[in-house]
């Protein structure tokens, strides 16, 4: 079990790390290709990558230790969290320090840590992109928290391998009520948390509407490398997390090297998937107005008690 | 649903790419390996270059194909896109904007303004030709410059 | 039909039951609100229809059917023409907003829960564990009808109101008897076209049909 | 023989000590070899020996040891009754490793009216009744050394009022509100000791037994009315953002880390121990005053911008945290799951241990700004990370401990208490369906703005650019008072990565109030054992994978750039001149968002007013724009009352007209009156 669940724990951080600017761009062709342009290739974040660690690193003057570390927490919480969250097999090492609070809460540690770089810097723009995504976070926190709620009653325990290899063995769980509220709560939830639309434009040049461009404006080389790499695989991860939520097809629970493998194809086809449904959306959606964004968290919220309550009343207890 | 459809019915608009250009890049653009971040400088123009850049970024140019991409910050980006006679109030604001790009850093001039003033030679608030003001690594003639010389200009850089 | 097929799929009707009324609380376009309430009338014919064949009523089923036809069907199609007569297309500014209402919305749905919790105990089976969804979306219903300014969500909430009412019925006493059924119907499609009058004469005289307009008419 | 008992003689003595020395020696010795300040000293060295001796006998109690002492000579009537089992034992050592920590930062903190005799005679003597309150073990002596640390506690709080007149306004609310709590803590506590015979906590629990319902109503909702405006639950809470704020700082430290502990501390106590348990509505009350001022108390920490406001309403927001576990631990042992309830309570009680190390730590660091820059207010200060780096990384670890998060010791606490919600389903019925859902949601909107709170504090206090001069001339804090910050700091290391070696002590506190669930925690990592659940935390793990995850990353990425890092650049700044202090944002802009998101709730007051220039009513001159938060609990509820208060006075001042016949008259009157009743209704 052991040999096995190490290599398919390296195995996932390794995926994430090299898969997730490979998924951004396979999200930027599709949306070129339905605004009729060609696209760049889904090769190009990894070529703008290679570029960027040759490129100059800049410190500004007046700025202090917090706009140094937080790159590096923030792509260091993204592969821990790469590290432990099942996306290909549930019998891994890790899996009994695998709890989804700890998940959402290391997902929380990354996005304090880039806040407090944009206050280091000490301009407008940086200030301003960290009250937002403190704003944003605030407000994500209870939704995040009820849908794990709702999804740790019928599996009894918040450990992630637990509440998988449960849904796994009982697809009912899957298209229940209570499944169904949780996963479009916790769909919205991740627009929010990796600034998506409609509650942010990842690709705007306009300071004003920014959120989480405005805390990294400062960043130059190396250091804009790894925010980019942290931010994309932020959003491989929770699409991960998603799959393995509400399509846990495939993903291995015994640690048989050819169920993993197996898994892990599967794995990368579930988020390509997604992602590329994530970026036709997007064509069709505008940018909520930031004091539009409560409206939406609200309604997820609500989403993710129903699904609490249905869980209770529905099923019975 | 009604978007789905033209978008269906539209289909691909960029034009097919046309050969890349000959000339052989200037040396800071090596190390760039196909990836261009572009920051637009406006030191002056009269916004004829600016449309013709939007029209180069979009769908029926396509620079981004390239690998060139439009950035927000200059601390992102390679290439300084500057368009315009520079006036004697962005004369200061354009040296900064090209120090604050980190190495490797082109810039490349857009426009007659910005390479010879053009129209406003001789103006009394025109300082000058951008080269005056920052080193200038690429220049695209023109008033304003049709959007395939931009797309070449930015082809040369990534070298696609 | 199995029986934990049956539960299942009653569990999801029921589910998309509710989560149409939340939607019309949700959204501010009025054609999606009008949308939205074909979809839920879409669920209900759903549930009636499930019980129906669960428990072999055809009658059932015709009811479900009769219903489906107004609720999905005439309904909407009649709103959606009040709506091109009134050019308005949103629910602009709501007496509570959007997000208070989201929030009320959950406080009323467990208030649902909690007073219907007796009831489910009398007899503990899938109808009547679903029995709170329908309480919930008549107290939904009443808080749009309570909230909304323009005329056609007062519609929509009164016609929410009544398809949450149905869905009681159903699932408690597993339906009324069809007459009683097609006397409500026929009182519902009466009370929308007169609210249809109402709206154009509104806006005859206000050239709006925001409700408070018609604190004017006060003696 | 256990080591409690001469551990608290030692601390009394201490406290005497320190006391005389504060009232007798000189402030300072005249020949400079002594130190400097020598009355703060000694008297520092005298608290610190207390805090120790304190903590030893908590630590003993936890250990399993029992020790009790009966003082009859002590008190006439009554005397004084002490007895330490596991739970008096937890807040015991917490208090005294409070005490030792804070008067080690006290030594290098005096100053201002702090070295004043008065103030440094009463420190050692509330430092000892920090440690005793939960060591009383009779109605008397509780009520005793309750009023005892209020009293001296009221003292501290007004040792700067030749600063600031806004000292003495605090002074007056937190000494009303506080009697009154006592008022109704001597109601309840003489209702149940006549109800039940006898006044001695062990006649107390066998007599609760017998008590009817509706006197173990009275008595649990009188006595926990009591306790919840002790730590500051809201709408009781009026006192603590005022308090805190105007007390120096080390003595806010003191109150708010082990102070208002005491108010769960009572609540457990009589809730669980001595009433032996009650109801459903009792532990709901509790709960939902927990949510409530949880959720209610952040939300004014985000809007606040003075730093020790912020750090107090934080404060109740923790207490709520800490009172929703109760309550839930109530239900549950009610619904007679003792295993969950055992769970909520360890819950309850680690967090009371957490926020008391980070919230002193927190408070400590907030005086040393106080003390360098003279500023409370986050919207002048900025930039202090260059000037006093070392409290700058103080403040960083008791921030990431408030917010929850790992690796703080917050995000331990909070981890197990919302897996005692979670795993609460098991306990059937309506109530639960209902009450922990929403119990859950408050916990995370709590955590949430906790995070967007110290994000605030840290990010525009410390970080980024000085914004006045007093903050741009800013200096490090003296040894000593990076010594006790240092003890802190320590602390919340320990417990945020070995929470485990608590476990047992926590367990032995839960039986001791009765709920018996068996050990929780263990080992270096939490585990979670129910009847048919397990969940594991093991926060040393997560620690060394984020510390691997940073150096692996790091070293990656040296490795493959190719240049060096420019470190002489100026920030970018649009090509503009160079960004202003004034252009970065302040505490008040950076709650903005969330002001506008919360408007419903925190009513904000804003007023425009446009003067126009003389010639033209069209041409404005100047615009002065003001908005403020207020408490609005505080204007809707406590303004009221105030005002028919002062209402009723000024109606009385009437009577009172001068002329002593007058006032003669009102006796003979009353006198008459009295004996004409009297002859009626004979």
């Amino acid at each position: 079990m052991n040999a096995v669940g190490t290599a398919a724990v390296a195995a996932q951080v390794v995926l994430v790390t090299a898969g997730a600017p490979l998924l951004t761009g396979l999200m930027r062709q599709v949306r070129a290709r339905m605004e009729g342009r060609a696209g760049a290739g889904i090769g190009q974040p990894w070529r703008d990558f290679r570029k960027l660690l040759r490129k100059e690193p800049i410190t500004p003057v007046g700025t202090g230790p917090a706009f140094r570390t937080a790159p590096l927490l923030l792509v260091a919480t993204a592969a821990v969290i790469a590290a432990l969250v099942p996306l290909a097999s549930t019998a891994t090492p890790v899996s009994r320090n695998a709890d989804l609070i700890v998940v959402v809460a290391l997902l929380a540690l990354g996005t304090v840590a880039l806040a407090l770089a944009g206050l280091d810097t000490g301009t407008a723009f940086g200030g301003m992109g960290a009250s937002r995504e403190m704003t944003v976070i605030a407000l994500v926190e209870p939704t995040i928290l009820l849908a794990v709620f709702a999804l740790s009653i019928p599996a009894g325990t918040t450990n992630l391998p637990a509440i998988i290899a449960g849904r796994i063995h009982d697809p009912a769980r899957l298209a229940s009520p209570a499944g169904l509220l949780a996963a479009v709560a916790l769909a919205v939830v991740t627009l929010a948390e990796t600034g998506r639309l409609p509650v942010d434009n990842p690709s705007t040049h306009l300071e004003l509407t920014m959120i989480h461009e405005a805390m990294i404006l400062e960043y130059a080389g190396p250091d804009l490398a790894l925010v980019e790499l942290g931010a994309q695989m932020r959003l491989t991860v929770l699409l991960g997390l998603l799959a393995s939520l509400f399509a846990p097809w495939g993903i291995a629970t015994s640690a048989s090297v050819a169920a993993v493998v197996l898994a892990f194809v599967l794995f990368a086809v579930k988020v390509a998937l997604l992602g590329a449904a994530l970026a036709a959306a997007e064509v069709f959606w505008a940018k909520l107005r930031l004091f539009r964004v409560p409206e939406l968290l609200a309604g997820s919220f609500l989403l993710a008690l129903l699904a609490v309550t249905a869980s209770y009343f529905l099923t019975g207890e | 649903m009604s978007l789905l459809r033209k978008i269906r019915d539209t289909g691909r608009v960029a034009e097919d790419a046309p050969p890349r250009p000959t000339e052989n890049p200037p040396p800071a653009a090596q190390e760039l390996g196909g990836s261009v971040q572009v920051r637009h400088i406006d030191a002056g123009s009269c916004n004829g270059c600016e449309i013709e850049i939007g029209s180069a970024f979009g769908p029926v140019y396509d620079a981004e194909r390239y690998g060139a991409r439009l950035v927000a910050s200059p601390r992102h980006a390679d290439v300084a896109l500057v368009t315009g006679p520079v006036t004697r109030n962005m004369a200061e604001p354009l040296r900064r904007t090209v120090a604050a790009m980190p190495q490797p850093r082109l810039v490349v001039a857009v426009g007659d303004c910005a390479l010879n003033c053009g129209e406003f030679a001789g103006g009394y608030g025109v300082e000058g030709p951008v080269a005056d003001v920052v080193p200038v690594d690429l220049q695209v003639p023109g008033c304003p410059p049709r959007p395939e010389a931009i797309v070449a200009a930015l082809r040369i850089v990534t070298g696609r | 039909m199995s029986e934990s097929a049956y539960t299942q799929l009653l569990d999801l009707a029921a589910g998309l039951f509710l989560l149409a009324a939340v939607f019309v609380l949700w959204r501010r376009e009025l054609t999606a609100i009008v949308r939205i309430f074909a979809l839920q009338g879409v669920a209900l014919f759903a549930i009636a229809a499930l019980l129906g064949v669960h428990e072999e009523r055809w009658d059932l089923l015709a009811v479900a059917a009769g219903i489906g036809a107004l609720r999905a069907g005439v309904l909407p199609h009649l709103m959606r023409r009040a709506l091109a007569a009134s050019g308005e297309t949103r629910e602009t500014q709501p007496l509570v907003n959007v997000a208070a209402s989201l929030l009320t919305a959950a406080a009323l749905t467990l208030l649902a829960y909690a007073v219907s919790r007796p009831l489910v105990e009398l007899d503990p089976s899938p109808a009547t564990r679903a029995l709170p969804v329908g309480l919930a979306v008549v107290l939904i219903g009443f808080f749009t009808l309570v909230t909304r300014r323009r005329a056609l969500s007062q519609v929509v909430g009164f016609l929410l109101l009544d398809n949450g009412i149905t869905a009681v019925a159903f699932l408690a006493a597993s339906g009324v008897p069809l007459i009683v059924e097609l006397g409500v119907s026929f009182d519902v499609l009466l009370a929308v076209l007169v609210l249809q009058i109402l709206t154009t004469r509104m806006r005859a005289a206000f050239g709006r049909t925001d409700i408070d307009d018609l604190r004017e008419l006060r003696d | 023989m256990s080591a409690a008992g001469p551990a608290v003689v030692v601390a009394a003595g201490l406290a005497g000590v320190g006391a005389l020395a504060g009232v007798f020696l000189p402030e300072r010795w005249q020949p400079r070899l002594a130190p400097r300040r020598l009355r703060a000293s000694v008297v520092g060295v005298c608290t610190a020996g207390l805090g120790a001796a304190g903590l030893v006998a908590g630590a003993a109690a936890l250990g399993g040891a029992r020790w009790s002492a009966d003082l009859p000579g002590l008190l006439p009537l009554a005397g004084v009754h002490l007895a330490v089992d596991a739970l008096s034992g937890l807040f015991m050592a917490v208090a005294g490793a409070v005490v030792l920590a804070v008067a080690v930062y006290g030594i290098g903190y005096a100053g201002h009216g702090t070295d004043a005799r008065g103030v440094q005679a009463v420190l050692p003597v509330f430092a000892l009744s920090l440690v005793l309150v939960p060591a009383a073990a009779s109605v008397s002596s509780f009520l005793l050394l309750w009023e005892l640390m209020a009293v001296t506690s009221l003292v501290l709080v007004l040792a700067e009022h030749r600063e600031r007149a806004s000292v003495r306004e605090a002074g007056v609310w937190y000494a009303v509100m506080t009697h009154l709590g006592l008022v109704l803590l001597l109601a309840g506590l003489m209702l149940f000791a006549a109800r039940a015979g006898g006044e001695t906590f062990t006649v107390l629990r066998a007599g609760a037994g017998g008590m009817s319902p509706q006197a173990r109503g009275t008595v649990f909702v009188l006595v926990s009315a009591a306790f919840a405006s002790k730590a500051g639950m809201v709408p009781l809470h009026a006192w603590l953002p005022r308090a805190h704020p105007e007390a120096p700082s080390h003595v806010s430290a003191l109150m708010s880390a082990a102070m208002v502990n005491l108010g769960a501390y009572g609540i457990v106590r009589v809730g669980f121990d001595l009433l032996g348990g009650g109801p459903r509505w009792w532990w709901l009350m509790v709960l939902g005053g927990g949510a409530v001022s949880a959720v209610y108390g952040i939300l004014q920490a985000a809007m606040a911008s003075d730093l020790k406001r912020l750090l107090a309403y934080s404060t109740s927001e923790n207490l709520g945290l800490v009172f929703i576990g109760v309550g839930a631990a109530g239900m549950f042992a009610d619904a007679g799951n003792q295993k969950l309830a055992a769970l909520a309570l360890t819950a309850a009680l680690l967090h009371v241990v957490n926020h008391a190390a980070f919230k002193a730590l927190l408070f400590c660091a907030a005086g040393s700004v106080l003390r360098a820059t003279g500023l409370r207010d986050l919207d002048q200060l900025g930039g202090l990370r260059a000037k006093m780096p070392a409290t700058a990384g103080l403040f960083t670890v008791g921030a990431l401990g408030a917010v929850a998060l790992p690796p703080g010791n917050g995000f331990v606490s909070e981890w197990l208490l919302l897996q005692s919600l979670i795993h609460g389903f098991a306990v059937p019925g309506v109530t639960t369906a209902i009450v922990l859902p929403l119990a859950v949601a408050a916990i995370a909107l709590s955590a949430g703005l906790a995070a967007a709170v110290f994000v605030k504090a840290l990010g525009v206090g410390f970080f980024a650019r000085p914004r006045s001069d007093q903050a741009a001339a800013a200096t490090e804090s003296p040894p000593s008072m990076l010594a006790g910050m240092g003890l802190l700091a320590a602390g919340c290391a320990a417990l945020a990565l070995v929470p485990g070696v608590l476990g047992d002590g926590l367990s032995r506190a839960a039986a001791a109030a009765g709920v018996t669930g068996g050990t929780i925690l263990s080992g270096g990592s939490l585990e979670v054992r129910l009847d048919r659940i397990s969940t594991v935390l093991s926060p040393l793990w997560v620690a060394a994978a984020l510390v691997a995850g940073v150096l692996a990353v790091s070293a990656l990425t040296r490795l493959v750039s190719r240049r060096r890092r420019r470190t002489n650049a100026r920030l970018w700044d649009c090509g503009g001149g160079a960004p202003t202090a004034r252009m970065a944002y302040t505490a008040t802009s950076f709650a903005e968002p969330l002001q506008r998101v919360f408007d419903d709730v925190l009513a904000p007051e804003q007023d425009v007013d446009v003067t126009p220039v003389r010639e033209s009513a069209y041409l404005v001159e100047r615009v002065r724009f003001q908005r403020r938060v207020p408490d609005r609990i505080e204007h809707r509820l406590y303004r009221p009352v105030l005002a028919a208060l002062s209402g009723a006075g000024q109606a009385a001042r009437r009577l009172a007209g001068g002329s002593v016949h007058l006032y003669l008259g009102y006796g003979f009157f009353g006198l008459v009156a009295l004996l004409v009743a009297l002859t009626v209704i004979q």
